[in-house]
């Protein structure tokens, strides 16, 4: 299971700030992961059609496309950050 | 070692730097840096900003990057405080002191940490203004900003 | 308009920043610098330095210089504050406090106060330590500091 | 009559900190003046016998060796200063 967790207007577009996935086993960098999660519902899809105005963390650490994914792992997915 | 927090009520810099100086070690520089929501942003009077976080990531890499900056600059110490929740224009949102022996040091530390904060601290400003509800984007200044911290700092050959 | 103090008492950086909060303007970033004696210079064991001044010179050209900083930097406000007589370890000597819409203006425009007050104001100190009375020697990397202000800020065909 | 200030060791050196002075006519610069006033006596001699070691003003502003002095000017000498 990995638990996904939304912020700013990818929560709001996604319409929750926390869901627990269970991705097939095929699925296993953030690549694949992404595409498994847009075609999971119109929201999904919409919230996540341009990864590059997006930002991914996996256990906190900033994550880049072929990082790995597995179970147990805390995958973030937000705009750029606007804090400061 | 650096004091961080992340709080939803305000803080008063006078008591930071207080507590900062008590620390007591051969300090001759402070610097504060002191973010406030800005009444107007572009043209739009701001009535509101709400900062939204992922507390989990923002403690664990605030308090490494607040190590590195105590180690790259010779910090003998420093702090930062971030606020989220809702804010009014004239709130303070963020605060970082640092110390340091010399000025340029504490300067730079400081400075650093702030381009930290702005590019990488998991952190959203939501504005209400006179033009409705949105998302503040991000600034691709304070993407070059953050950058010039990541040109090599030991160079070849000893120079 | 700057606030400039030279002064021989002591200064409390909550009330001037509070001071200086209070001209109300759209401002997003403030930076105080707060300069101290250090209990060290290299090994020496400070007991006491002591601030000599040109008081007539002092004021005339801080004023012109906070000027220019407000109008380089854009500032929303400046203030400045240096103490002369004799002081302690760990006392302060001099606060830079400076306000702008946005953090690089209000951090340069203090490093640009702090490296004009290092190399151009008219200030002495004195030192007692381990190793007796002594005048403190100029820095040769103030002066580097400060001649980085001196680059031309308009670019040749507006570039 | 010219008014002239010292500072730090400079003061120390001359042993006074302010002097109302008058050289004959034909001073006309900072460096002319300086000229004289090291002849004034040995103390003189000694506190300005290293001019680059030295910083000038007039009425309060910056001077170079070939900055004019004229009656009624303020003319102050002193070390690099260590203020901040």
């Amino acid at each position: 299971m990995i638990t996904c967790l939304y912020f700013a207007w990818v929560r709001e577009r996604i319409g929750c700030d926390e869901e627990s996935l269970s991705p097939p086993s095929e699925v296993g960098n953030l690549h694949q992961f992404l595409d498994w999660l847009s075609r999971k519902s119109a929201a999904h899809a919409h919230a996540l059609s341009d990864p590059t105005i997006l930002r991914f963390a996996i256990n906190q650490d900033y994550a880049t496309m072929d990082s790995p994914i597995k179970k147990g792992d805390e995958v973030a997915i937000f705009p750029p950050v606007t804090g400061g | 070692m650096a004091h961080i927090r992340v709080q939803k009520d305000p803080f008063d810099v006078a008591q930071e730097l207080a507590a900062l100086q008590k620390k007591g070690a051969d300090m001759g520089a402070l610097v504060s840096f002191t973010g406030l929501v800005r009444e107007f942003d572009d043209d739009r009077r701001i009535t509101k900003l709400t900062l939204e976080h992922y507390p989990a990531m923002t403690k664990r890499q605030l308090h490494a990057i607040a190590a590195e900056a105590e180690a790259r600059f010779s910090l003998v110490h420093c702090r930062v405080i971030h606020r989220f929740g809702p804010l009014h224009p004239g709130d303070p949102i963020v605060l970082v002191i640092t110390a340091a022996r010399h000025r340029k040091a504490a300067f730079e530390g400081a400075e650093f940490l702030m381009d930290w904060l702005k590019t990488k601290a998991p952190f959203w400003k939501k504005e209400e203004s006179s033009n409705g509800s949105q998302w503040v984007a991000a600034q691709e200044s304070d993407d070059l900003a953050a950058q010039k911290w990541t040109a090599p700092t030991v160079k070849p050959n000893g120079q």
